[in-house]
């Protein structure tokens, strides 16, 4: 399941929800994205999402990727407007039979979130703001999973 | 009638996110010429390089014909979560 | 941290206080081993522990890790005892400022802790109990880590 | 007086897993021959594949002097949490 939110959340109470009852699942692995002060750089974070489009990108996203994984179930939460340092942005949580699923899965969603879903970005720092794209590494972490390149034959 | 979403920076360019054309335009291309016309700047933007294109939620490239209600959204580059 | 309990324990309260106050983390993983049914084949899992010397090999080798990956902080806290289906057996978090840190260390961490740290696993089933050895994913899954072997100069 | 303890199937075999021996044998060996004394088959496991040996909560191979008041805990194969 994935929602978009615009108030603060808890991480934990989300992870003891995604926990409960599961009497065969063996793993769950979860990713909390905290926002960082940067050293007072960054005073706030500023999501952008687009209702209906965004979550319907995460979720065929996230689908695709359960059945890649083989996995039980997965739990994607993300934040959207102002968020202070400290808080959470984003928290995806997994649930397969054996551990190995269930953290590719979660590392696999992240690169995915980070990196290619539809949000916009805003830094509110001392000096003002700025709009961010996605790093060099965040590029790089998401083409982790992509299928070789086929040479021309 | 057609409603235009901008997002991010375009958003923050033209100094609104959410209008309402009426009568809606006929097309993608004619809309983009309407929105080019009453704010230049803003339609040079939306040619850039990066910028995508949602009509119902849905990606479309090249033009697309617009029915009344439609719902058209230009999205800058995306920065991910 | 590392701690060991016979009282069972909620994984997300942990993830709460893991999270909490950290304006500097950016990235939280976490991994959560629950017990599991096996569809009735384990009826309960009992686990042994050597107190000082178990809860000392995991610090000792966890300690090593925060060093390798460069985590702000980690959390280990495991279960001893008797472990019904659907109870958490263990729990790891790992804080550091980036996703990537985070994830390979909790993924490590629990490499380890699955296949080399000093516990004694029993399972107990309708048709009586018997101990577990670590399979050998679990050892290949440990190995991933090791340094390649060196070519005889 | 050493303690002794037995870990995971040691135990199960020996019907035991914690015990005092007054007085204190010199060595390990010397209480590998008194537990064998004790019990023959427990003494066969304890010399069987992959059983480690804790002194004071601290791994040795081979023999080790035991002064008074020493643990002495014989670990089988680790099966991981």
């Amino acid at each position: 399941m994935i929602t978009l939110t615009d108030q603060a959340f808890d991480p934990g109470a989300l992870l003891t929800g995604f926990c409960a009852g599961r009497t065969e699942t063996g793993a769950v692995a979860s990713f909390t994205g905290l926002a960082r002060a940067e050293g007072g750089d960054a005073l706030v974070l500023e999501l952008e999402a687009y209702p209906g489009f965004t979550d319907a990108a995460i979720a065929g996203f996230a689908d695709a990727a359960k059945t890649r994984f083989g996995l039980q179930d997965y739990l994607i939460v993300h934040r959207t407007g102002r968020i202070a340092p400290g808080e959470a942005i984003v928290f995806v949580a997994t649930a397969a039979g054996h551990r190995r699923a269930a953290f590719e899965a979660c590392d696999f969603l992240m690169d995915y979130l980070k990196s290619r879903a539809p949000f916009w970005k805003k830094q509110h720092g001392p000096d003002g703001a700025r709009w961010i794209e996605p790093t060099s590494q965040d590029r790089t972490d998401a083409t982790r999973w992509d299928p070789p390149a086929q040479e021309p034959s | 009638m057609a409603r235009v979403l901008l997002f991010g920076r375009l958003a923050d360019l033209a100094g609104w996110r959410d209008r309402e054309i009426d009568p809606a335009p006929a097309s993608l291309t004619a809309l983009r010429t309407a929105l080019a016309q009453a704010d230049a700047t803003l339609g040079e933007a939306l040619d850039g390089p990066g910028v995508q294109v949602a009509v119902d939620k849905v990606l479309v490239r090249g033009d697309a014909i617009l029915a009344a209600g439609t719902e058209v959204a230009f999205l800058p580059p995306m920065s991910g979560g």
